[in-house]
């Protein structure tokens, strides 16, 4: 039974059993599914709904339910149902960062085996060692990547040549520049600031160019350092050249206002890219071109699909499922939505030619710097970019707040058995 | 119909004692009226008797059963409260059926025992109405035709008339009573109003502070009230208290009210010399004489049947009501003859009739 | 007949009271299968979560790797000394004190003038009420639309005419007000409805008494209206001012508690605690720690409003 | 009085209510622009009042991403929590306003923190729960973890309508000869009727609208509108068109469903009501 046809006697027979169980007390029916389908939770952009489109047609006969939904959203599902051991989930979309985190807690499936059967029949190892390496934790592999996304550098050519400005090759450049193209109208750069995510991805360019990178390699906090609060410094300085709003703004909202021909400028994922060319969203259309970010250091990430630990399906066919929809051929299909993880695509002339940011994001996925392999550095995060924001909305002096952040992350790394 | 027993009744409401060791026997087919001042506790009588109103100790039978443990709708009794209680979705016939309807009887003895009622009480007009439609008057006779279809040993009424106006409190006085007549239904009656009492009861209770102070006819209770709470209770306007001092002079006993006021004992009473009492009369037993108490008239009230004389005798206030004395003005002094065989004599102390 | 006296007093306190019990045991006994599937409903399935709750308060737990060690009343320590949770804590009550006041102030303003008005009450009552009946997460999405910075429908009209307004998400005080704004976009529809039913139910009779003594339109309400209805008064405020205590989803989508922390609310910071920071039982500890200030508060509404019906 | 001032106070208040209804519905009236415009329109600057109409995103929201199967469980699921909670809490608020003593005052507190514990940590007990019991996307485990948190609010609000209810006839009726049942459904029910209808429409948007909960226990079959419409969050501003044209759509029901009972509703609220 799928979602597209409801089955009206399903519906009865839970409502029935709703009934049921309002009159009989906590003696019910449960449910009985024939085959189970696969499950598959996942994040939702429009790459990550092709992704899902695919799995479902991936192997005829096996059926895939899919559940996409906001990151934020997705996350809370996960961890309930997977600290609960729950089999709810089959197909798990991940991140660098949470396939670390993830896999710590045991949650996920080792795939080296899986990958070693499959390596031939799917052509894995064309896969772009930046983002295998974003899949491996501890040596073991946990996911098949989809997508290698990176942050780089939005800008309106026809702003920086009536200015007469070239492309910043510097984070100082592009902090002057900003201040220079700002106007009331249009805002110098844009600043995507929302609590916390937006904040940790805008922040850690400035932590890794200006400042010496988050931790050292005892997972000390470093980025309280004197170079740190300069970076900070820096984000702060570069905000008042920003568009209105940014301290709420994630990245839809930064995205509008490089459409909407509200902003110069700016640090921006890849995926983004073909937004700022359509005609249905954007007014700028061919207005943009694409650069490394200056100085290089911008966050980039793998994004794929990893097999939950509890899953009661074969994992042979969940593997094959997520394979067959990652497929080359499926990349190339998606390549305008996303920068495909597979090196022959990425050097891909006809892929290059139709996707004008595809030199850019290969030149950026080079000189970007991923997360801290830290698997609670989505949790520590939450201090560190509360405190960054209190720096630069001014509620506390830019030290303090990382000194204060560098406390609590040091405090909460130490409870979870760090430093010992 | 049936007999209604109440024997060594109490009842306790955290830490007062409402009902205090109550016996009352109200035989068949006859109209009692529990009547006392709010907070005698004849409503809570009335709600035990109904089932309403766990029994703490004591028994209630009805018709020679003990009913304390049964729930009111075992008892066969029907009841007319205060504020009517109709149900306020229901028409003025489903209000009456309700009872029947829930007993599963037949619809045909519905419809026709419905009919009765709205016929004895002339509601047939108004049948498909709803209570909110309806006058006082009008609810108050729907209340009492829910309970008559029932046709049950017994009815209490739960002080019916009080949300009437004076009007129709008669008017509606005179047809419970017709009805009784009618039916010939024991029924317990509880009101504050002694006219009420008076009117319509077989037997009264007076109860005070969860005490039975008396109980009998009406006129019994008039004419021979047994303490001083019941003759002043009983009787519109209430009866005079004069205190005095019981003197014998020259054999016979007489009763000094002092400023040199000394009356006879009363018709069949007796007291000790030097006992202190007080003199009862009824406004009504007082005439106009030459020897008797001299008062100075405050306030003429004439009702047109009789006057009214608020009078002062030695800082009491006394009420006279004379027939024909349209001559009287405030200010006038004038000399009250009280009729001693009428008159009544209380111990001061206890407030017991002094009977000899 | 005797005359019977209070003189049976044979029967024991302990005998009477037990008589008393039972009849009102009895009574209850009667009642209880009324109460039983809510009764199981609630037991099971909110206060097992609720002990569950206060239980898992009592371990250092992290829900993402199941690790647990029993500490006792650490976690509500280590909330009190925590400046974040008392600087959240402040917030929440000046947001909860403002957006309350707020709706309360229009609510009643807006019913009064419905009570007013003659014609075309209905309708406006319907259509005043449809902000309330959208689905929070998505009213959220829609004022975000309003407030949002530059292309936002409020910016952007403003910009049109060369005038910029506050940054309404972006500027730590503003983005208070903004979220205050937000919720009572929410709720005063709710208020408006509950005080104008109320205000209906005053009797009339009062009313003309009032305007024959003299008394203004102000007055009447003031003196008249307003005492009438405390209980209603005092039941919406105490629903709202709980249910403000609890707000999340609007925040979470408008500001997620920024600037800064300029918007962070208990229940933001509970969210962070559970579901970022995985502490489960700090997030517990601090979940019934709200739990008790709401019931202080709801508590002194209810006796402060049920005074005043007192001496009305 | 003067009929001409009266006639024009009426028509300034009738102005000035006006004015705060349109203030009111302006992000509603907004919202809907959004689901007929490309995003290029719905985010212009200077906002955009005219623009080519678009029915795309209302044509996708219900052809393209199963909106109706979200509808329907939607439907099914808060109907099914309204008729429960509502009769029990019905039941529960009724027992509690016939009851005496300290108990019930504990209890209608107790009820109160109930309401005030933040869901989001209901949320795991009542996936734990749901999981335990095999109920993960079913209706069940949804309309059971509504009736739950259904039930504070039901009882207050019943309990209020109930109080008004003499005890004269809860016990004519027991003279009557009616049961505890009896007296329950055909007498004190059928009095607060309009008081049902306003707990019911009040339990009706709660259900309707809750996200936290169906977002943890519904799955692919189960799924309510709240989430399906919170799975277009961003990424895309498509996906904002999207929302707005299915939160356009998920008002619609409610709104006639208001329509319907708004004659009850004050009606109902002024009856009872905490009075």
């Amino acid at each position: 039974m799928s979602i597209q046809n409801p089955g009206r006697r399903k519906v009865i027979q839970q409502l029935s059993a709703v009934t049921l169980a309002a009159g009989g007390g906590m003696g019910w029916a449960g449910r009985a599914f024939a085959a189970d389908p696969v499950q598959l939770i996942s994040h939702r952009y429009p790459a990550l709904e092709f992704w899902a489109g695919k799995m479902k047609t991936a192997i005829p006969g096996v059926e895939v339910n899919t559940q996409l939904m906001p990151f934020d959203k997705m996350g809370e599902l996960v961890t309930i149902a997977m600290s609960s051991k729950a089999p709810t989930f089959d197909i798990v979309y991940v991140i660098d960062s949470s396939i670390v985190s993830y896999a710590k807690n045991g949650w996920l499936r080792p795939l080296d085996d899986l990958w070693a059967k499959y390596k031939k029949e799917f052509n894995l190892d064309d896969l772009s060692p930046t983002a295998m390496k974003m899949c491996t934790y501890n040596g073991k592999i946990y996911a098949l990547p989809g997508t290698i996304n990176v942050m780089m550098l939005y800008y309106r050519k026809d702003v920086l040549d009536g200015a007469g400005k070239a492309v910043p090759k510097t984070a100082a450049e592009y902090r002057a520049l900003a201040k220079q193209l700002n106007t009331p109208a249009r805002a110098g750069t844009i600043s995507c600031l929302k609590p916390t995510d937006a904040t940790l991805n805008e922040a850690h360019w400035y932590m890794n160019t200006i400042g010496q990178g988050w931790f050292d390699d005892k997972w000390n906090p470093i980025f309280n350092n004197e170079r740190g609060v300069r970076a900070i410094e820096s984000l702060k300085e570069v905000t008042q050249s920003a568009q209105r709003g940014f301290a709420s703004a994630a990245n839809d909202e930064c995205t509008i206002a490089l459409q909407q021909d509200a902003a110069a400028m700016g640090l921006q994922w890849a995926t983004r890219a073909r937004s700022v060319d359509d005609p249905k969203q954007s007014r700028v259309v061919g207005k943009f071109e694409w650069a490394a970010m200056p100085d290089g250091h911008a966050r980039v990430l793998a994004d794929g699909y990893a097999i939950s630990a509890f899953s009661k399906q074969d994992p042979d066919l969940l593997f094959r499922i997520i394979a067959t929809a990652t497929q080359e051929a499926n990349m190339r299909e998606a390549s305008g939505m996303l920068v495909p993880p597979r090196r022959s695509l990425l050097q891909d002339p006809d892929l290059r030619a139709k996707n004008r940011f595809y030199a850019a994001a290969g030149q950026a996925i080079e000189t970007a710097t991923p997360f801290p392999p830290l698997p609670e550095f989505y949790a520590v995060g939450e201090f560190i970019s509360r405190r960054i924001l209190q720096g630069v909305t001014g509620e506390m002096p830019v030290k303090q707040a990382l000194d204060t952040a560098a406390a609590e992350t040091t405090a909460y790394l130490k409870d979870r058995g760090y430093y010992k | 119909m049936a007999a209604v027993h109440l024997s060594g009744i109490n009842k306790r409401f955290g830490e007062t004692h409402v009902i205090r060791g109550v016996d009352i026997d109200i035989e068949d087919g006859m109209f009692c009226v529990l009547v006392g001042p709010s907070g005698c506790g004849k409503s809570t009588l009335l709600r035990m008797v109904a089932g309403l109103e766990a029994i703490d100790e004591g028994e209630i039978s009805i018709g020679g059963t003990v009913v304390n443990d049964r729930p009111p709708k075992q008892r066969d009794i029907a009841m007319v409260f205060q504020n009517y209680a109709l149900y306020p979705h229901m028409t003025v016939r489903e209000n009456m059926s309700f009872a029947l309807d829930l007993a599963k009887r037949p619809k045909a003895e519905i419809e026709k025992q419905v009919k009765r009622a709205a016929d004895i009480l002339g509601l047939v007009p108004y049948l498909d109405r709803y209570p909110r439609q309806l006058s006082g008057g009008q609810r108050q006779r729907v209340a009492m035709g829910r309970a008559i279809v029932r046709d049950p040993q017994v009815f209490l009424f739960d002080e019916p008339l009080s949300n009437l106006d004076a009007k129709l409190r008669v008017q509606m006085r005179t047809e419970i009573r017709e009805l009784h007549q009618r039916l010939r239904t024991t029924s317990i009656y509880v009101t504050h109003d002694q006219t009420e009492a008076m009117t319509m009861a077989d037997r009264i209770v007076v109860l005070k502070d969860g005490v039975v102070e008396q109980s009998g006819g009406p006129l019994e209770l008039y004419s021979r009230p047994a303490n001083t709470f019941v003759a002043g209770f009983i009787g519109s306007p209430s009866m005079n208290f004069m205190p005095g001092i019981a003197r014998a002079s020259g054999g016979t006993m007489q009763v000094d009210l002092g400023r040199g006021a000394s009356l006879p004992l009363p018709a069949g009473s007796r007291a000790d010399d030097g006992q202190a009492v007080l003199y009862g009369v009824r406004p009504e037993h007082f005439q106009l004489g030459a020897s008797g108490l001299a008062v100075e008239v405050v306030v003429v009230e004439p009702t047109g049947a009789d006057t009214q004389l608020y009078c002062r005798f030695d800082g009491h206030d006394v009420v006279a009501a004379i027939r024909d004395c349209a001559e009287c003005r405030s200010g006038d002094r004038i000399v009250l003859a009280p009729d001693s065989r009428r008159a009544h004599l209380f111990d001061a102390a206890s407030g017991l009739r002094l009977i000899a | 007949m005797q005359l019977t006296t209070a003189g049976q007093d044979a029967v024991t306190p302990a005998l009477r009271k037990s008589a008393a019990r039972r009849a009102r045991r009895a009574q209850h006994r009667r009642l209880w299968p009324f109460l039983l599937p809510s009764a199981l409903v609630a037991f099971f399935i909110l206060l097992y979560p609720l002990g569950y709750a206060f239980y898992l308060s009592l371990f250092n737990y992290y829900l993402d790797t199941g690790a647990s060690t029993f500490v006792g009343f650490a976690n509500y320590a280590d909330l009190f000394t925590d400046t974040r949770f008392w600087a959240a804590l402040t917030r929440t009550i000046g947001i909860v004190v403002a957006a309350v006041g707020l709706e309360f102030c229009v609510g009643l303003t807006v019913a009064y003038g419905l009570y007013r008005l003659t014609f075309g009450v209905r309708a406006l009552n319907l259509l005043m009420f449809l902000p309330h009946i959208i689905t929070p997460v998505v009213a959220a999405l829609f004022l975000k639309w309003i407030f949002a910075g530059r292309w936002g429908l409020l910016d952007s009209l403003f910009a049109t005419f060369g005038f910029f307004a506050p940054d309404w998400l972006g500027d730590p005080a503003w983005a208070r007000v903004t979220v205050v704004l937000a919720d009572a976009w929410q709720f005063t529809p709710f208020m408006i409805l509950v005080l104008f039913a109320g205000l209906n139910t005053v009797d009339p009779s009062q009313i003309e008494a009032a305007q024959i003594d003299g008394a203004s339109g102000r007055q009447i309400l003031f003196r008249i209206m307003l005492p009438s209805i405390a209980p209603i008064i005092a039941f919406v405020l105490t629903m709202r001012m709980m249910d403000a205590f609890r707000y999340f989803d609007t925040i979470y989508v408008l500001t997620g508690g920024g600037p800064g922390t300029a918007t962070e609310t208990v229940t933001m910071q509970t969210y962070a605690l559970a579901f970022r920071l995985f502490q489960i039982g700090k997030a517990s500890a601090l979940g019934v720690v709200t739990l008790l200030i709401v019931l202080a508060f709801a508590s002194i509404i209810v006796a402060t409003v049920g005074r005043r019906k007192g001496r009305t | 009085m003067n009929a001409g001032r009266f006639r024009t106070s009426q028509i300034l208040l009738f102005v000035a209510l006006a004015a705060f209804t349109a203030a009111m519905l302006t992000p509603v009236v907004w919202a809907l622009m959004t689901s007929v415009k490309q995003p290029i329109d719905a985010f212009a600057i200077p906002p955009k009042i005219v623009f080519e109409p678009t029915f795309e995103f209302h044509r996708q929201v219900w052809l393209e991403k199963g909106f109706g199967r979200f509808l329907l469980n939607s439907a099914v699921i808060s109907l099914a929590t309204v008729v429960v909670s509502v009769s029990i809490g019905t039941m529960a608020a009724y027992a509690l306003s016939r009851m005496s003593g300290k108990a019930v005052g504990g209890i209608m507190l107790a009820l109160l923190s109930l309401r005030m514990f933040p869901h989001m940590l209901l949320a795991i007990p009542f996936f734990i729960l749901a999981k335990y019991l095999n109920l993960i996307d079913t209706y069940p485990a949804m309309v059971l973890a509504l009736v739950a948190i259904n039930q504070p609010f039901t009882i207050w609000m019943m309990h209020s309508f109930f109080v008004d209810v003499p005890k004269e006839i809860d016990e004519a009726a027991a003279i009557d000869g009616a049961g505890e049942w009896q007296t329950f459904f055909r007498v004190v029910l059928p009095i607060v009727r309009p008081g049902l209808w306003v707990t019911a429409l009040f339990s009706l948007l709660l259900a309707y609208n809750e996200f936290l909960f169906a977002l943890v226990l519904t799955g692919p079959h189960t799924k309510t509108l709240p989430v399906a419409i919170a799975e277009y969050g961003g990424e895309d501003l498509n996906y904002w068109s999207l929302s707005a044209a299915a939160a356009i759509a998920i008002m619609i029901p409610i709104v006639l469903f208001m329509m319907a009972l708004q004659k009850h509703l004050v009606r109902g609220l002024a009856l009872g009501a905490v009075k």
